[in-house]
């Protein structure tokens, strides 16, 4: 009976929709007016009455609003899709489809929207857009009725799964057939059905929409439904460890780019180099000024943003490093202790200058597109981010690998560092070498940046949030041992991430900086210590 | 030896010399208005628009024409996000400097420490930002939020709007977030929501790996049942827990946030385009429509010479706080401190939501409040608001230990912690 | 044995010092109390109490100064000690505020009330007594620094590497105290105090009092200090700080000395911590930070480490030029003290004090070479402390 | 173990050591007897310091036995200790206390109780003054006794460190180089020096010099690659062709 009455309504809409002129203009515009006059609390009536309406032409205004591109007129109260352009808005008729000119911002009043009239704007737009001939349309719609799950729609994506071909939108049709299949008032029979489906595929939304079911379900329901939760349970439990790795192995990698600059200029050079973490900063404020010029001049560019910084970071901060060297730190070789002070004089300069410059607040720096969102991996969720940061990790250190390994300049400045005297009689200019490596290791601080702004705040303390953490990696790694500096700081971001979840954050890393201490008096020389008489002599 | 006495006598002198200096310029001709707020440090991010704001708002006033005849000049100092530093400049902008009143402090910490020295040489202290409650002093007046202005109308809205019924506390560890957490777990119980469904998690200052919470959270919002989270979480360690909520794919219409410690300064630093939808509970947006308000971003926009600048609610309240002080000097005639106090309560002044702030007995003073969800352009837009003014709660209802303690600044009880049930006015011996 | 202890480290500028705090101990109090606010020797209660914090921190440089200018061991969590006994001191002024918190609740601090702590830990007991709690303020950073050095000196752990141990000592004390649940009030830490041994702490009597303690606790400190650094335990700890495999091989138990001496220096700072506390009003984990440990370095830098008078020079100067510059260039100080450390270390190496022995001596030995018709070439410059800075 | 252990002041037994692999002992064996004066020599990277490291408590051998006097295992002992137990050492760059005058070098040296509070409230006496009053005469140093000793020469520095060896009143003293960079007499002298604290105490000393070595006269043992060579007269070892192979002929 339904099917039949719904084919028909739905064959109605089709047909609606191919020919509009069918259909009177004025419903139409008085329902769209409406939403100018409606309180917040209606809002959900007279979206589901748009929606009813099956009008193709109600998808762009009910994007809009969820835009919150929807303005009325304060004069006449006709409702306008608009778009911003500087004080002014252009104006669209939502009925004709037809630009009608522009108007100040002060003549209109936007149609308020709140996040329950989101929800309600996804889940009409979902089933509005199901039968759409854009495969993408149709994608997404799937997605909004997954996420927000309504036993009314259930109709709708029952005669979009019978007309689906495409495999990827079938199977989230699948899935939001079944989540919406459990809160409708279909047979327990087809429910059962369901939660076996929703098992099968798991995942924590799958979890969320059990769980709520349990209360409302049938009695011979309810077995199935907390056998599956626990199965899910269960399966998530496990994915969570390896959930912990990941997150361990982020922290990781954002201790490791924090600290390889310092491995340099520490570690290698042995100059206690408190600026370090200016050095990330001034990395982090290059990003937010390449993408600040590409926000004015170059839009299209935004997605190559941190591609244009990186080189522009490792520049600016190797030539700060330059100058610091040569102005400050060449006179105190040899008086490593000194070098400390000189360089935490000049971090607050530092500091100090860019709050002048830039202002105390945090500075945006957005994430290109390539950067922001998750995906799943089984049941694993991978932010974008993060998994550039690891590679991007990994691929500096691999990199400084290879030069100071392969290269003359890094055989040069391996010789300066292991023996100075002999180096510069076999014609090394080992000035020169100093102040290079110097320049090396800031500028890798600065590209550090570029990543850490990504995560992270761009302020002028931004630097010494990372200092301490990365003294502890070098030296827990070992002071002057590159793979000493990887390891240190992977184990500890994944020992940090594993007494998370039982200490609590905070105790968390007061215990990982207790083992740092205890593990200093096992090896008083790091983990990756050179041994031998020649490092005591 | 003879060194240091050397240079123990030039520093002697050189700190007699100043204290001189800004002695010399406290002939009668102007009326001094300490601003004490950090410039450098950790807080600066947060204090240094208010110091703006204020010189702002001196530079205003004495376009007006001054204050009882005279001009009011600003003393700015920083005491460097450095809380005995605090104390220290407090007394100086006092005792030395001379200043009538003092317009500053962020973190509770700082007010904290300049309390006993604004008690002991009796001036004046504006404090501007919401904060935990539990305090009423006589020499403060406190022009942000108590938790009742602010944390319990955005609880009433998700319950009533957002019908939410589990909820996830995250804050910073420290008093403010401890004690409105504490209130909120109670006023929640008393609405009837179960231990189980509230999920209370603190993290250091300036956390930035919110990888795990932000999981937990998803994994504690997939019960099955509507979950929000309040989040008191410090200004810093805010932007990396958006970024983190964004991209583990959180949106508002599932899991709102509703932040009390994030304004349109703190958006400023982020792409709020995934961000839409979450909410903040505050007294005031910058987005409020009313001439007023847009007197007072246009004037700010001009001093700061920056289009791109924002207002915020600390701004507003000591925009609330000076014209209140303004006032009351005017209606005593004189800066004298306690003819100040006297006069301070009662006073009346409009405030930028376009209504009437009132500073109450007890020092708080009356706001509306509203609740903003964040706009891509990194504004709020009101989607709520109370429907009068609320009276700021100085000790808590929800609170044990707090809720027979009333304050009442006025003559004859003039006590900031008189109980109720004991007619005692504590802090005075037993 | 005690009479030749003091009498050695009696020397001649350290009894000058010593006797010029002691003046200063009397004279400034008498000032600020003796003298109408408009005399012209009036010293304002405000400067008392400058100057009363000013000499804590001195103290707290000279005892860093007694194991990085002569043992070599640059501690970079001093603040720690000195953080730990002004808690042990903030929480014998908590609980003489008894029933007159907000709460009147006799017992638990405010913060505790409103944090529903039901009963006090155990470790505020005994704190109401002032006797437990001087005590504790040299027993606790005396102990932690004894456990804290008893591993650490033993397992060798030297150089950089004892550095950022401390450092992650102090880090996580920091974060620790941070903790509300640890029950020292979190981030706010302790504040409020009313009154001290009975007196109020707000009155200019007790300020003045307060700064007499610290002027005489500095002085005593000094003559101590003077006479362990003159004696042959002195001698060692130099010797050992310029090669100490050397020393352990002329069979001195190096980590024992080390051990002795951290100890002692932490339970200096501790005093110091405890004088300051008071006379700040406030005590709260921002003590702990890692930076405030490297500004102690600093001012010992400044002023001259491995001289005694150095440090308190240097702690006065910093943070004298603080007190002015952020009152004076509210927006532009970070730059005059970052450009003063950076020209510190370029320019007088050996800090102001240091710089000027040296002068001294070099005039000294320039005069004795004349009289003995230049014999030596001497290299009176090639001998400081920095040598060991190698390790 | 062997009879010959009680009676000998210094027994190593089979001791082993490697870093990272590269074995820098192997399985060596060598003994001292009391009174005697020994002489060490071998190409560099042959072991002679490692040895002195591990009598001294400086390095831990992976295997085998190190007594002292008979029946104390120097491997469970502590530089500190050992120095305590009598055996004193002189590194091949001289190591003096630069910043305190020669005075107090051998002031520090002095055999005396040296526990913290020992050294706190130690005074001179009237003993320990002659005491350092007669190594400075032995030493040469004495018109220099209120110099710093970074202000000594070269040779000077040697000799300090060879008078603070002598106030330590060692019973087996490790001399590693000590003519190493001296001029020709000082070597001469060092060695009649060396010779005379001999007649009191045991002296193991490594050097190069192979003049010095005939100048000492004694018994030689010669190291290369961990372990003993050869040990005899010195003609007998430089005439051993393996030693020629290893070490003198190249």
């Amino acid at each position: 009976m339904h099917r039949i009455a719904r084919t028909l309504l739905l064959a109605f809409l089709l047909v609606a929709a191919i020919a509009p002129g069918l259909r009177a203009e004025e419903p139409l515009r008085e329902l769209i007016d409406a939403l100018g006059q409606a309180k917040l609390s209606d809002m959900d009536e007279h979206i589901a009455a748009l929606a009813k309406t099956g009008d193709p032409k109600v998808v762009p205004v009910l994007e809009a609003l969820g835009e919150g591109n929807l303005y009325a007129r304060k004069a006449d109260g006709q409702v306008f899709l608009t778009k911003e352009s500087g004080s002014t808005l252009s104006l669209t008729d939502p009925v004709s489809g037809e630009s009608v000119g522009e108007a100040p911002k002060a003549a209109l009043s936007k149609v308020k929207v709140n996040n329950g009239v989101r929800r309600a704007v996804r889940s009409a737009l979902g089933s509005l857009t199901l039968l759409s001939p854009d495969r993408d349309a149709r994608l997404k719609a799937a997605q909004s009725v997954l996420q927000s799950p309504n036993a009314e729609a259930l109709g709708a994506i029952e005669d979009a799964l019978a007309a689906e071909k495409d495999g990827e939108v079938r199977a989230l049709l699948e899935q939001a057939r079944a989540t919406t299949l459990i809160i409708s008032d279909r047979p327990v029979e087809e429910k059962r059905q369901a939660v076996r489906l929703l098992k099968e595929n798991g995942g924590r939304e799958a979890l969320s929409i059990l769980s709520a079911a349990l209360n409302a379900a049938d009695d011979s329901l309810k077995p199935d439904i907390e056998a599956a939760v626990a199965s899910i349970e269960q399966s998530q439990a496990l994915w969570a460890a390896g959930q912990n790795v990941w997150y361990g192995l982020s922290l990781g990698s954002v201790l490791l780019l924090a600290a390889i600059g310092l491995a340099i200029t520490f570690g290698v050079m042995g100059i206690i180099n408190m600026a370090h973490g200016e050095m990330v900063m001034l990395g982090a404020y290059t990003t937010f000024l390449v993408q600040e010029v590409i926000r004015d001049s170059l839009p299209g560019l935004f997605d190559w943003s941190l591609a244009i910084a990186l080189p522009l970071a490792f520049l600016v901060t190797g030539t700060v490093g330059l100058a610091m060297e040569r102005g400050v730190i060449r006179f105190l070789y040899g008086r490593p202790l000194e070098t400390l002070l000189a360089t935490w004089g000049i971090s607050l300069i530092l500091q100090q200058a860019v709050r002048t410059i830039f202002g105390p607040t945090n500075r945006e720096v957005g994430n290109p597109s390539w950067m922001s969102g998750a995906f799943e991996l089984g049941g694993l969720t991978v932010t974008w981010n993060r998994l550039w940061i690891i590679l991007f990790a990994l691929a500096v250190f691999a990199a400084l690998l290879f030069l100071l390994k392969k290269t003359p300049m890094g055989l040069q400045m391996r010789a300066v560092t292991q023996n100075r005297r002999m180096a510069s009689s076999m014609g090394i200019r080992t000035p020169w070498v100093d102040a290079l490596t110097f320049a090396l290791g800031s500028g890798i601080a600065g590209m550090a940046g570029v990543a850490l702004s990504q995560i992270d705040n761009v302020s002028p303390n931004l630097g010494q949030g990372y200092i301490i953490d990365s003294f502890m990696v070098v030296v827990f790694g070992g002071v002057g041992n590159l793979w000493g500096t990887l390891v240190g700081a992977f184990s500890l971001g994944i020992l940090n991430k594993f007494l998370e979840p039982y200490a609590g954050a905070v105790l968390g890393k007061i215990l990982v900086l207790v083992l740092i201490i205890l593990f200093i008096q096992k090896r008083p020389r790091g983990l990756f210590a050179l041994k031998g008489r020649a490092v005591e002599a | 030896m003879t060194i240091r006495a050397r240079v123990t006598g030039a520093f002697l002198a050189a700190v007699l010399s100043t204290t001189a200096f800004n002695g010399a310029f406290a002939a009668d001709d102007t009326i001094k208005v300490g601003i004490l707020h950090s410039l450098s440090g950790t807080m600066a991010i947060s204090e240094t628009t208010l110091k703006d704001a204020m010189l702002m708002l001196i530079e205003e006033q004495n376009k007006k024409g001054g204050l009882l005849g005279k001009k009011l000049e600003a003393v700015v100092v920083d005491p460097a996000s450095d809380w005995p530093l605090f104390a220290e400049k407090a007394r100086e902008l006092i005792s030395v400097n001379k200043v009538s009143a003092v317009f500053g402090c962020w973190t509770s910490v700082s007010r904290k420490s300049v309390l006993p020295v604004f008690e002991e040489l009796n001036s004046i202290l504006f404090y501007p930002v919401q904060y935990e409650g539990e305090e009423s002093q006589r020499n403060v007046f406190y022009t942000g939020a108590a938790p009742n202005q602010q944390a319990i109308p955005a609880v009433d809205y998700l319950m009533e709007n957002e019908e939410v019924e589990r909820w996830v506390l995250a804050g910073t560890d420290y008093v403010y977030p401890r004690t409105t957490n504490k209130i909120l777990e109670a006023y929640l119980i008393s609405k009837g929501v179960k231990p189980e469904d509230i999920m209370i998690n603190y993290t250091p200052f300036g956390h930035s790996d919110w990888q795990t919470i932000v999981s937990d959270i998803k994994k504690f919002g997939s019960a099955g049942k509507k979950t929000a989270v309040v989040s008191t979480i410090n200004g810093d360690a805010n932007v990396p827990f958006y970024k983190e909520l964004a991209n583990q794919g959180i949106k508002a219409e599932d899991i709102p946030v509703v932040a009390f410690s994030v304004g349109e300064e703190e958006l400023a630093g982020l792409d709020t385009g995934p961000l839409v939808g979450h909410l903040a509970a505050w007294n005031y947006f910058q987005s409020v429509d009313n001439p007023a308000n847009a007197e007072f971003i246009k004037t700010w926009k001009a001093y700061t010479k920056n289009d791109k600048r924002v207002t915020n609610d600390p701004m507003e309240a000591h925009y609330i706080g000076f014209n209140m002080w303004l006032k009351a000097v005017e209606k005593a005639g004189t800066t004298d401190t306690d003819a100040v106090l006297d006069a301070m309560v009662g006073i009346s002044v409009p405030n930028l939501s376009g209504g009437y702030s009132t500073m109450m007995p007890n020092h708080h003073i009356t706001k509306p409040v509203l609740i903003g969800e964040i706009q891509a352009d990194g504004q709020f837009e009101t989607v709520w608001e109370t429907p009068g003014l609320v009276v700021g709660d100085e000790w808590s209802d929800y609170l044990p230990d707090s809720k027979d303690l009333i304050s009442d600044w006025r003559a004859p009880m003039s006590c900031g912690n008189f109980n109720v049930s004991t007619g005692k006015c504590g802090g005075k011996g037993s | 044995m005690i009479t030749s202890f003091l009498v050695k480290s009696l020397d001649r500028t350290i009894l000058i010092a010593a006797a010029l705090l002691l003046a200063l101990a009397v004279l400034v109090p008498a000032l600020n109390l003796l003298t109408a606010p408009d005399h012209p020797l009036h010293v304002p209660t405000y400067l008392v109490s400058l100057f009363g914090k000013y000499l804590t921190y001195a103290l707290l440089a000279l005892a860093l100064d007694l194991v990085w200018g002569f043992c070599g061991i640059l501690s970079l969590g001093h603040a720690a000690f000195f953080a730990l006994g002004g808690y042990a001191m903030g929480m014998y002024l908590m609980r003489q505020i008894g029933a007159r918190g907000s709460y009147g609740n006799p017992l638990l601090p405010d913060f505790m009330v409103f944090l529903n702590w039901k009963e006090l830990p155990w470790f505020w007991y005994g704190f109401d007594m002032f006797w437990f709690a001087a005590l504790m303020v040299v027993v606790v950073p005396g102990l932690i620094a004894f456990v804290f050095g008893w591993f650490a000196f033993r397992s060798r752990v030297n150089g950089v590497y004892l550095s950022i141990i401390t450092q992650a000592m102090t880090y996580a004390l920091l974060l620790a105290f941070f903790r509300n649940d640890m029950g020292f009030g979190g981030n706010n830490g302790l504040t409020d105090f009313k009154d001290i041994l009975g007196f109020n702490i707000q009155a200019d009597g007790t300020r003045a009092a307060l700064f007499a303690a610290s002027a005489l606790a500095l002085a005593l400190s000094l003559v101590v200090t003077s006479g362990i650094v003159r004696s042959k335990f002195g001698k060692v700890l130099v010797a050992l700080r310029d090669a100490e495999s050397r020393t352990r091989f002329l069979g001195y138990r190096v980590e024992h000395m080390k051990l002795f001496a951290f100890t002692v220096s932490a339970m200096m700072a501790g005093v110091a911590g405890a004088l300051y506390v008071p006379q700040v009003g406030i005590i709260n984990p921002g003590e702990f930070e890692p930076g405030n440990s490297i500004e102690v370095v600093i001012w010992t830098a400044v002023g001259g480490r491995g001289t005694l008078i150095g440090p308190i020079i240097g702690a006065i100067l910093v943070n004298g030029g603080k007190s002015i510059f952020t009152a004076a260039f509210p927006e532009f100080w970070l730059f005059a003290l970052g450009g003063l450390f950076v020209l510190v270390t370029l320019f007088l190496p050996k800090g102001v004090v240091g710089t000027a022995q040296q002068y001294l001596a070099r005039r000294k030995a320039h005069r004795a070479a004349e009289r003995q018709d230049g014999e030596s070439d001497k290299e009176q410059g090639a001998t400081a402390p920095e040598a060991m800075a190698a390790e | 173990m062997t009879g010959k252990k009680p009676k000998s002041l210094l027994y190593l037994d089979g001791v082993s050591v490697s870093f990272d692999g590269f074995k820098a002992l192997n399985s060596l064996s060598f003994i001292v007897e009391p009174g005697e004066l020994r002489a060490i020599i071998g190409p560099n990277g042959a072991g002679k310091t490692t040895m002195m490291d591990i009598i001294t408590g400086k390095t831990r051998p992976d295997a085998g036995e190190v007594f002292f006097k008979g029946d104390i295992d120097l491997t469970k002992k502590d530089e500190a200790e050992i120095a305590q137990l009598g055996i004193g050492r002189k590194f091949q760059k001289p190591t003096v206390f630069e910043n305190h005058t020669v005075w107090d070098n051998l002031e520090l040296a002095l055999n005396r109780r040296r526990g913290v509070f020992a050294t706190l409230f130690y005074r001179i006496t009237g003993e320990d003054k002659a005491r350092i009053e007669e190594i400075l005469s032995i030493v040469r140093l004495a018109a220099r006794r209120d110099d710093l000793a970074a202000n000594l020469s070269h040779g000077q520095k040697q000799w300090l460190e060879i008078g603070m060896l002598l106030a330590q009143e060692p019973e087996l003293l490790l001399v590693d180089e000590p003519v190493a960079g001296m001029t020709d007499a000082e070597t001469a002298e060092t060695a009649i020096l060396l010779k005379e604290i001999a007649r009191t105490r045991s002296v193991v000393v490594v050097e190069h010099d192979m003049g010095f070595i005939r100048d000492l006269g004694v018994k030689v043992t010669c190291l290369a690659e961990g372990s003993v060579l050869a040990e005899g007269s010195i003609d007998f070892v430089s005439n051993d062709p393996k030693v020629i192979e290893n070490y003198l002929g190249r």
